[in-house]
Order: C-alpha cells, then structure tokens, then sequence
C-alpha cells in the first residue's frame, strides 16, 4: 500500500473541470482474503476532455469512477478535482450516471430525473423543463409518468442518463451508459452526448466496452489491465471532430481500435 | 474487527455513565434514594435475591413459561402472516380482523384465561401466545411485502414450490425485519407472561414483582425489574448473534 | 384426597398468613384434604377467579359477593373472617402537620376507584362532613406519591401503614379499624354449588382455617416470624402486623352471630358509596351452614 | 376475476363481525357465560347508553391522550429509526441498547413514573409515547437495512444532504415497513394510554374500566371496552386511508405489484 | 384483444425444444393508459437453433422471453414450448438468464448458481462440482465465494449465465447475458456458449444489441419493430458452423448485417 504521505499540494488556481489521479490504489477487505482492486493508478485529465475508459471485466473500472465521485475513498493515493481534492461526494463538481440504472422505484420517470434537482431546491417549473427536456434528449418523450418498473431494460438506462444530465456539473463520470441499449439509439445518443459536451465544455469519463464506441468519443482513451487493476496504456484519439460514421472505416481509427483490442486480449 | 471492540467499549462507556448516573442522582439526593434506590444498593438486593431458592425457582417457572409461549406463538404467527401476505383472499378476510385484534389491550381478557384454563401453566402460556401472536402475524405480513419481486421471479422460473420460495426467497429478504420482529415479540411475550402472573399466581417472577411494588420495596422491585430486563437482554443478544451470522452479506 | 383450591387476594395480606399457617402447620392434611394457594392482584380478581372454577374457597368483602349474584355467579359467605379494617390508616407524610379536618378541597391518594381503600375515604367524607378529590394511584403509587407530595394524604393498607409509620416517613391521622364501626369486611366465600355439591370439603376447609386463627393467636414468636419472611419485612413490623391486624381477627367465624346480619348488612352500605348498584339483600350473602371447628394442631 | 373475490372476501368477513356479535348476545344469555366475564352485547350497549355523558368525557380525555402520544411515538419513532437504521455505527452501537431498554417491564414501573409526572394525562402521554416509540423505531430501522444500498449511492453522488436523503429516499423506500411500524406503534399507543389509564387514573375509559371492574360491574366494563374497540377501529381507517394514499410508492416490491392485474397471477410460486 | 379460442391442437409427439408463438399480444395496463408492447406476433423455431433476437429498446423482447418463460401471461395469442402451451414456469422444459442480473444477495457467487440445483434436490456434492465447473466457463474460477455486492458490473451478469446453464434445459431464453461485458469476454464467452449449444442441442433463444454478435452466433435472427412490438424480418444466417472472427469481414456476414441495420434504423 501507498503512504499517505507524498498528497500533493492544492492547487487553487486549477480550472474547474480538471482531474488529477495520483498513486490510487484500492483494497477491498473480504471475510476471506484482501482483493486489491486498483494499484498505482495515476493519470491527469485537463478540463474540457472526453476521457474513454475501458478494461477488461472486473478491472476496476467502476471502483475508480466510485473513487472520482467521492463515493468510496481510495486506501492509497490522492484525487484531485477542479483542483481539490475529493473526498466526498460534490454534485457541484461532479456528476455520476451508474452502471446499473439505480433509479428510484417510488418515482416516475420524470421525477427521478428531476431528483437531483428538487435536492437543490430549483423551482418545479423549471425542473420540470429540464426534465422534460433531457427525457426528449434520450428518446423518451411520453415516458414520463411511467414508474420504473413499467420501463424496458434499455429505457431505464436512458432515464439514468437523463438524470446524470440535468445535474449540469462540470465533470460527468458515465459508467456504461450505453450498455443496454440497440445500436441505433447507442449512435444517436453517442451523437447527443458529443453535442451536449461539445457545447458546455464538459470533462467527461465514459466506461464503455465497446471498442469501436471508445474510439468514436475520445479523445483520450485509458485502457486497464485486469486485476490488480493498472493503466496500461493512455492514447489521444486525433481524429477531427466533428465524427463522423465514415471515420469508422477509416484507417487511422481502425489502428487505434486494433491496439486496444491487443491490450484487451493479452490482460483478459 | 477492531471496530466491533471500539463498538463493544463505547457500549459498556455508555452503561457505566449510566449506572454512575442512577447511583449519583440517589446517593447525592437529589432524587429521594427512597424512591430510587441507588445502582450498587439495587444490585446487592438482587445479588441476595438471586440466592434465594423461592426467586431461582419463580425465574425458572417464568422462563419456562415465556418460553414455551414463545415457541408455540412464533412459528403460528409466521404461519399465518405468510398466509396473510401470500393469499389475497385470505388477506382481505383476516388483516382488517387481526390487526383490529392488536389494538385491544389484552389484559381486558385475562379472566377469560383464567376461565379457559384455570390458573396455572397452561394459563400464562396461553396469555403470553395470546399477547405475541398478533405483533408475529403483523410483522410476518409486512416483511413478505418487503420482498422483491425480481427475486420472486427467479424463484420461479426454477420452479421453486411455495415451501421452497418461502424457505429459500422469502426468509433470508425478511430476515432482517423478521428479527427485529423476532426481538419486540420477544418482549410482549415477556411482559404478557408476567402480566399474567401479576394477575394471579402460585409462583413466578412477575407474582413477586407485583408484590413488592405494592409494598413499596423500591430495592426488591428494581431487583427484579433488572432481572426481567436482564432475560430479555439474553435473548435479545442471541437474536442479534443470529443477525450477525446471517445478514454479513449487508453493508 | 379431595383439595381445596384458596384464593387470596394480595400476598401481604393477613388471609395469605392464615392460609400458609394452615398449610405449614399441616392442619388441611388433619382434616384430610389439599390445599392449593393461589395469589391474585386484588378482591375482584380473586373474585374472578373463583366466578371462572379457579378457585374454591376465597376471601373477599360482602359486596362483591352482592355484585356478583346480580352478574350469574352464586356464592355466599361462608364464614367470618374480620370485622374491620385492621391495619388500614389515612396517613400524611410526617413534617406535614394536616389533621383530618383540613383535608377538606386536597388531594387524598386510593389504590383503585370502588376499591377498599376508596370506601374508606369516601366514608372518611361522609363522616368528616369534609369534600376532598380522591386520587387512585394503584398500591405501588400510594408511598411514592405521598413522598413526592402529589397527594396531601393516603388511605394505607397494612403492613405498609406500619412500615412506613416505623420508618418514620408518614404518620397515621386516622385508624379505619377503629374510626369506623365494625362491619364485616371481609369473609370466606364459596360458590353455592361447591357448598351444596361437596359441603364435607368446605367445612373441612374452614376447619382448618380458623384452626390456622387458633394456632396464630396461640404462638406469636412463630406467627412473626412466618409474616416477616412471607412479607419479606423486618421483625418489627411483623410484630406490628401482629399485635395489630392478627390478633383482631375473627376466632369463630361463626354466620350465624347475632351481629353478623347487621354487620353485613353496613358492609353493603359502605359499598354503596362507592357506586356498588347491585345490591342483594344481606341474608343472601351470607350461609350459615358451615360453623368452622377450628382444627388442632 | 378478482372481483367477485374481493367481493366474498368481504362479505366473509362482515358475516365473521356478525357471528361475534350474535356469539356475543347469545353466549350470556344462554348463560354458557356467567354474564361477569361477558354481559351480553344489549346490556353493554344499556349500559354505556344510560352512562353516555360518563363515557363521552372519558372518551375525550383518552382520545386527546392518545393523539398527542401517537404524534410522539409514531413521527418520533419513525425519524429517528430512520436516522439511526441509515448510520450504520450508530445502529450497531445504539440498538441493541435500545431494544434492551424496551426489555424493560415498564408496566411495573408505571406506578414510581406517576411520582414525576403527576397522575394526569402527562404521564400516561409519556408512557404510551415510549411503549408505542420503541416498536415504531425499531420496525422503522429494521424497514431502512432493507433498502437497496445503490440508491443510496445515487442519492449520496447527487448530493443529498442527510435529512434530504432522509426524507427522500429511506423513508420512501422503507414505506412497507414504516407503515407497519405505524401500525404496531399506534396500536400500541392506544393499548398503552388505556392499560396506564386502567392503573393509576381519575379519568378516562381505562379509568371507568378498572373502576368498574373493582365492583364487579361488567356492563360497564365492557361498554368501555367497546369504546376502546371503536378507538381501533377509527384508527384501522387512518391507517388504511394512508395505505392507500402510498401504494403508489411501493412499487417494486410485493405489496406494490398486488396493484398490476397481470402480474397477480404471476405472485403465485409455481408448484 | 384477440379471443382465447384459435388454442392450437396439443401435438405429443411434438420433439422437445421446439417453440411455437401463435398471434401473441401483450397490454399492459397503466395508470393512464394501456401499452401496446406486442400485437400479433407469431414465429416457430425447430429444435437445436439458436435464434436471436434483436429490436430497438423498449420494443418487446423482454416481454416476449417471460411470456415464453411463462413468467408473465399473453393477453392474446398461444405459446407452445416443447408441444405443450406454457401456462407457467417450468423449468424441466426452460431456462432463462434474465437481463438484469437479479442474484439472490444473501447467497455467494457459487450458492446463486447452485440455486436452481438445490431446489431440485440435487445432492450436495453433485451441484457443488456443477457450479464450480459453470463459474470456470464464465471465467470467474475462484470468485466463488464473494457475494454479489463483491462483484463487478460484469462478474455479477457472469454469475447469472452460469446459473442459467447449470439447469440445462431443453429452451434456454437468454436476455441481454453479454451486455456488460468487454469485447475480449464476449467473443469468448459467445463462443463457449455455442460449444455448449452445439454439444447439447439445446434450443436457445439469445437476445443482444449488438447486431454482428447476432449474425455471429445466430442460425436464424428475428427482428423486431419499435411499439407496438412486431416481427418485420426473420432471416436465416447460412453461414458454415463453427463461424470463425475471420468471417465477420466477409460480404456474406456483411450483408446480413446491412439487412438487419436497416430495420432497426427505421424503427428506432
Ligand atoms: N465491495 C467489494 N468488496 C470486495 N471486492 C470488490 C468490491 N467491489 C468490487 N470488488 C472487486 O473489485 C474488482 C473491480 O471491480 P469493479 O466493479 O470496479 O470492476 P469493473 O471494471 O467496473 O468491471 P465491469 O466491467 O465488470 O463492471 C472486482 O474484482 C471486484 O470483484
Ligand atoms: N409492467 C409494465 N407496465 C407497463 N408497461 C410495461 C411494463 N413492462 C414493460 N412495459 C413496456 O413494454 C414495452 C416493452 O418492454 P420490454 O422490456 O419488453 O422491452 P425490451 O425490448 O426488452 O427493451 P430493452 O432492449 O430496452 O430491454 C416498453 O415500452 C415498456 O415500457
Ligand atoms: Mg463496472
Ligand atoms: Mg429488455
């Protein structure tokens, strides 16, 4: 395990949006052994990036998005947002949309996604905007008033996400947003997501296993190697934006793909 | 593990401020130590009471009684709440009934006891079964309720059998409320048997408890309240084994 | 044998002596039956008890006997067990310096409404000409709440009125067992059916009883120390209780006195005060079948 | 095809109310019960009637205790398991204390609390209020360990505040099990407030009950008991009323599915 | 709603695993309104194929594999599984791995998949070496011991698969399995899946968003139209078995592709 000791110093003049990871690690404590989750993770994001995750199942790529968000504390290392450290959860720094769709199963569609919202006491009205407007961004309009359980696997996804974007925060940690969802409605939304980060300014942290998808978003792509988890590589994607679907077939993003794959396939 | 110990040290902290607190309010008088006699004058009482053959034989027969009350309330209780909870029909006949049957104050009926089984065993048993199984009933219904309905569907597409789904879903997604159900049941048990007693005895520790509270025996009847709340922390802690055994897979 | 199943109304209370002195001195076995103790919370439930096959012989004031012959249950008093409220006092606390007289417009503390203690303070009113709010606060609220002064006063049953007399922490202002004039108070009771059906057990019962009477009069050294160790008091008191409550009980217990109907007949006027409606005339309470012959020991 | 069910259901359940009370007339009156135990249901009711007045003041002072305990045991009970179920130190460290302290016979103490409080309503407000708190807290915090942790989780990211994730998710989530704890802890209120009443007291039904029962009265006794019994009754309505308002909440767990018609067929196992 | 009357004839001598939907409609009833989710839908499948089925989100597929599951009732229409209508669960004729991973919290990794042994009477030792053999095939040997909460995303949909087929039934209704998992376990994982299926001659029915994991591992896949829930295309894959990763460059398997990808852009 790290020391505790070599924290780096505030930054106070850091912009909003900036992530530094430094010597993170993570050990789990099970009744019967110690599963260290993460090792020696550091890596360094500069605002305004569209930041891809991926690794193989079970490398820990959740737990570092957990860590990001304040929401478990790293046993090793420190984690830097906006220029402050992290150390509980800060929904004005940063935004998370869950793995699995944790959506409140009291509430409709429309009030989950308002949920965030109403906890900052914005006026219904305008939550109610905002809803709706994020609903309409991920496909469901007329889905409001439906409660959860009354959703399709892939609809309650996109109401997470929907959820994950009205709460406007400088950093948005997704974790495999898309993975339920056709591939269809994964292009559209992938589209929509490019959009909304392209005009706001947004760092985002998208888990994903789709290769193709991680290329296609980035600009930086993070690959991890299995247990313990650890970066094994860091690409910048330069392919222009806007993307397009003909970049696909492309050469140059069929090599980024390829050299990810190798990494994938050697730690899996 | 080092938390349980921090957790277990703060635990008796808080009984010795406790106790220091009884002892000071009455050794210091500003409670009359006649009305509340002091922590260590109440538990040399006890300490003389708990020699005494007649005492070791009434907490005996009490605990003889709670206990079989209690054997025979629980699983006839569960029984009927799962009914209660699993069978629609059932539950629109009997739920408005039973819990209607909870707001009564039972010692209205303990003559009826007395009428039906005479005075003895069989009559405190029967008052302390009577004074449980509503609350086991009610709780049973409500922790089914509490159960999710994925799980139940997977029970079912393995074809699990009404006995299976209620051992194998039903009881370990209850098990939480259904122990802390376990624990208050457990207490109006308790205090239905010496209620009971109260009401009329040969032997029992709640006979004896009335007896000294209407003599005014401050000591003696301290005494004995601890040594009823001490049954009824015995069982409480084994409840709360049991929950640590069984619910690990919570955080 | 045949047993006799006695309920007894409180544990601290004179029957529960006479009963154990009968049962340790073996007088139930000289006459050739069993006896069965049973301890209940009060009058009525004992009453209860008996009404539910629970209990065959109990002691118990007229009154309730009157009740419940109006109620189905038939039981009439079989022989007398006192004549008065021995024991039983109004007390203060000891600093305060209240007579009788000034209780009128305080506060006087009673175990139960219509229960013994209420009769005794609504006749302390009646007899007074004084008005005073009765307080029930149940037998373990009455030192207590005297102590802490939320009542002025509090009718006292014995031993605790000597106990706390003794400790020094009340005073009495009032003796019930001789302020009020001698009624029966208190009987054995028996269903009538029991007395028809199995009049040998009942008299043999009673036999032994007032035997019990005999026996306690005649050895007081072993009498106080069965009342201490039962109530769980000092010798002192138990001595109190002695002199006191014991040795005024009844000896003969015999229903066909010339006082008795009279006597009865005072009880159920008493009880009248406190709101009894369900009054028999006193002839019907009581049976003079049975004239106990005191066991030997 | 529920319907005409639900229907029977009722019904059954009416003619179950209607047997006890013809039992009820007829039991005494044949005198297979001596009328002490249970007078019968007209000489109750003659009973309560000529002593209306009586009755009616008690059932004022009884109903006023009762509502202000039930405030404290019931919104108590229910905050504070709520608080103390979500944290999980001090659940560890203060449960077991607590329910220890529920072990404890308060009955028997009842009579040395009036010396504090005087023998009014205060003391039976408080003693109702802790024996109707206790259940209520402790159902209430058993409810909270059910909760799915992943919500919990969301609510944390989004930066609920403690009282908001309080009020917004566990208290929901924990609706079933908080409804019953409702219901244990009212019920329990209002046995409470009558068996301290029964004790020591110079108003109330509990009061008019034990005064009667001193003197053999059963008529009136039972017409009290009667009044206790519309008590629960009144209180069953409340409680049904705010079921149904919450259904609405529940879904995703069995109480809630009961409401998806498709899905009642689905609830039962295979065999 | 269509009347119960068209039941089809029982046909005993029908092979086990085969399965034919008959005019199968589904409504669900909201609060507000009523949902469409199927209308008319009918398809037959031969013992031994492997169908997959694909469609936008929220279209149906879901509720199309609980009704063959017989976990939920069609509101029209007939399901007959093996010859016999399928009127509830019954695990003798199908299995199912259900889209989210829904694991019994309280059991262990290796108790979850044992479940569906216990509840048989399978003796202990019997489906211990069972469960341990399916966790090996889905790659979390030595994970058996962790609790759900322990597991990654993907571990825990791992888990589910292996429950699904240590019960080995005729019919396995696979929902999604594959969706949280990264493309190195997928491919492996797929083809584990069809060694399995070519070795047992089970029936499977396989539903995923992933339009080239379709044709990879299909033999017929069935496309499905946004709400109301139809079938607008059922094609054969003739692709020789085993497939291989180079065939996922060939004409034949683009095409197929290019077929299915227009149905589902159109109705998405
Ligand atoms: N609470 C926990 N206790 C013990 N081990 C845990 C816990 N949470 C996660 N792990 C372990 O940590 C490792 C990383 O888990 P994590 O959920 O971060 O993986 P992941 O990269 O998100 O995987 P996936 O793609 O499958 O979601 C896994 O091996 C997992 O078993
Ligand atoms: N219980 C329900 N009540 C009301 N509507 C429901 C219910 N269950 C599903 N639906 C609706 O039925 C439609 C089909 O749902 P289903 O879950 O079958 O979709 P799916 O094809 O599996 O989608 P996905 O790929 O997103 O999992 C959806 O529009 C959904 O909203
Ligand atoms: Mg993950
Ligand atoms: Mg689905």
């Amino acid at each position: 395990m790290q020391p505790l000791a070599n924290v780096t110093q505030l930054k106070p003049a850091a912009r909003a949006g900036a992530i530094e990871v430094k010597n993170v690690g993570q050990v789990f404590k099970t009744r019967s052994q110690d599963v260290v989750a993460l090792e020696d993770v550091s890596l360094e994001v500069k605002p305004g990036r569209f930041v891809v995750l991926v690794g193989p199942s079970g490398c820990g790529k959740s737990t570092l998005l957990m860590m990001m968000a304040g929401l478990r504390q790293q046993t090793a290392g420190t984690i830097t947002i906006s220029g402050a450290p992290i150390l509980q959860p800060d929904p004005d720094r940063v935004g998370v949309v869950f793995q699995e769709a944790s959506l409140f199963p009291w509430l409709t569609a429309e009030d989950n996604v308002e949920f965030p919202l109403a906890l900052r006491g914005v006026p219904k009205a305008e939550r109610r905007a905002k809803a709706q407007d994020a609903l309409k961004l991920v496909g469901l309009d007329g889905f409001g008033r439906r409660h959860p359980h009354e959703l399709s696997g892939g609809m309650k996804q996109r109401v997470s996400i929907a959820r994950g974007l009205v709460q406007d925060p400088p950093v948005l940690l997704m974790d495999e947003p898309f993975a339920a969802l056709d591939e269809q409605t994964r292009m559209t939304m992938g589209d929509e997501l490019l959009r909304i980060w392209a005009a706001t300014g947004k760092t985002v942290v998208f888990v994903t296993h789709s290769l193709t998808e991680a290329v296609y978003l980035a600009d930086e792509v993070i690959v991890m190697s299995a247990r313990p988890g650890r970066i094994v590589d860091h690409l910048q994607v330069q392919l222009p934006r806007p993307r397009t679907y003909e970049m696909l077939s492309g050469d140059a993003f069929g090599s980024l793909r390829d050299r990810i794959w190798r990494h994938i396939r050697k730690s899996a | 593990m080092q938390g349980s110990l921090a957790i277990n040290l703060a635990r008796i902290a808080i009984i010795l401020a406790v106790l220091a607190l009884w002892e000071a309010l009455s050794r210091t008088g500003i409670v009359n130590p006649r009305l509340l006699p002091s922590a260590s004058d109440t538990f040399a009482t006890l300490g003389d009471l708990l020699q005494r053959a007649a005492v070791q034989k009434d907490l005996m027969v009490t605990a003889t009684e709670v206990l079989t009350a209690f054997a025979l309330a629980v699983p006839f209780g569960a029984l009927i709440g799962f009914l209660v909870a699993e069978n629609r029909y059932f539950a629109d006949v009997a739920k408005p009934l039973l819990f209607f049957a909870f707001s009564i104050p039972k010692s209205i009926f303990l003559p009826m006891f007395i009428l039906v089984f005479g005075v003895g065993f069989a009559q405190k048993v029967g008052f302390g079964f009577f004074s449980t199984i509503f609350i086991v009933i009610m709780s049973t219904t409500t922790a089914v309720e509490s159960v999710k309905v994925e799980h139940l569907t997977v029970a079912r597409s393995y074809g699990a059998t009404r006995m299976q789904t209620a051992f194998r879903v039903y009881l370990p997604s209850m098990l939480p409320v259904l122990l802390e159900a376990l624990r208050i049941s457990m207490i109006f048990n308790l205090t239905g048997v010496i209620l009971a007693e109260m009401y009329a005895s040969r032997d029992g520790i709640g006979h004896q408890i009335a007896t000294w509270g209407e003599n005014f025996q401050m000591k003696q009847l301290l005494a004995g309240v601890v040594m009823v709340a001490a049954i009824a922390m015995t069982f409480n802690e084994l409840v709360r084994w049991v929950e640590t055994r069984c619910s690990h897979w919570r955080t | 044998a045949d047993t006799i199943r006695v309920g007894l109304p409180t544990k601290t209370y004179w029957p529960t002596t006479i009963a154990e002195t009968a049962v340790r001195q073996k007088l139930f076995e000289k006459e050739g039956i069993q006896a069965e103790l049973t301890i209940y919370r009060s009058g009525a439930e004992t009453f209860e008890g008996m009404a539910a096959g629970a209990a065959d012989i109990i002691l118990d004031p007229p009154s309730l006997v009157s009740a419940g012959r109006k109620k189905g249950v038939m039981s009439r008093i079989v022989a007398n067990a006192a004549m008065g409220n021995f024991g039983w006092q109004l007390m203060v606390p000891t600093k305060s310096t209240l007579e009788v007289k000034d209780l009128n417009g305080k506060k006087v503390a009673i175990t139960a409404a219509g229960s013994g203690s209420d009769l005794l303070a609504l006749w302390t009113i009646q007899d007074k000409k004084i008005d005073f709010t009765r307080v029930p606060v149940g037998g373990g609220g009455l030192v207590p709440n005297l102590l802490a002064g939320n009542v002025e006063a509090a009718v006292v049953y014995s031993p605790l009125s000597f106990q706390i007399s003794k400790s020094g922490e009340a005073k009495s202002i009032l003796d019930y067992s001789t302020a009020v004039p001698p009624n029966l108070t208190a009987g054995w009771i028996v269903l009538d059916k029991l007395a028809e059906t199995k009049p040998q057990l009942v008299q043999k019962a009673v036999n032994a009883l007032y035997g019990a009477v005999a026996f306690m009069r005649a050895n007081r050294d072993v009498t106080v120390k069965l009342i201490a160790e039962l109530y769980e008091m000092p010798p002192e008191i138990a001595a109190l209780e002695y002199d006191n409550t014991i040795m005024k009980l009844e000896t003969s217990g015999d229903m066909g006195a010339a006082n008795v109907n009279a006597a009865v007949q005072l009880s159920l006027d008493l009880a009248k005060l406190g709101g009894l409606k369900d009054i028999v005339p006193a002839e019907d309470v009581i049976s003079t079948k049975f004239k106990p012959v005191p066991t030997k020991p | 095809m529920s319907a005409r069910i639900r229907i029977s259901a009722k019904t059954l359940r009416y003619l179950i109310v209607i047997c006890l009370i013809a039992l009820w007339e007829l039991l005494p009156r044949t005198g297979l019960i001596a009328e002490l135990f249970l007078p019968s249901l007209s000489s109750t009711l003659i009973a309560g009637w000529t002593d209306a007045g009586e009755y009616g003041h008690a059932l004022a002072v009884t109903l006023y205790e009762v509502v202000v305990s039930m405030a404290f045991a019931c919104g108590g009970g229910i905050l504070l398991g709520a608080i103390v179920g979500s944290l999980p130190r001090p659940r560890i460290l203060i449960m077991p204390m607590v329910s220890s302290l529920y072990a404890v016979p308060l009955v028997i103490l009842y009579p040395v609390f009036t010396v504090w409080l005087g023998i009014g309503s205060e003391s039976k407000i408080a003693f109702a209020s802790i024996y109707g708190f206790l259940p209520t807290m402790l159902a209430t915090a058993a409810g909270i360990q059910t909760i799915d942790p992943q919500l919990l989780l969301a609510a944390r990211s989004m930066g609920a505040t403690l009282s908001q994730r309080l009020v917004r998710v566990i208290i929901p989530a924990a609706i079933p099990t908080v409804l019953s704890g409702l219901r244990v802890g009212g019920a329990l209120v209002i046995v409470g407030v009558v068996v301290s009443e029964m004790l020591i007291s110079s108003a109330g039904i509990g009061y008019l009950i034990s005064r009667y029962r001193t003197i053999l009265d059963s008529p009136h006794v039972f017409a009290g008991v009667l009044l206790v019994l519309f008590l629960a009754i009144g209180f069953n309505a409340v409680i049904r009323w705010i079921e149904r308002k919450a259904a609405i909440w529940q879904t995703g767990t069995r109480a809630g599915q009961a409401n998806d018609d498709a899905a009642v067929g689905a609830l039962q196992p295979a065999t």
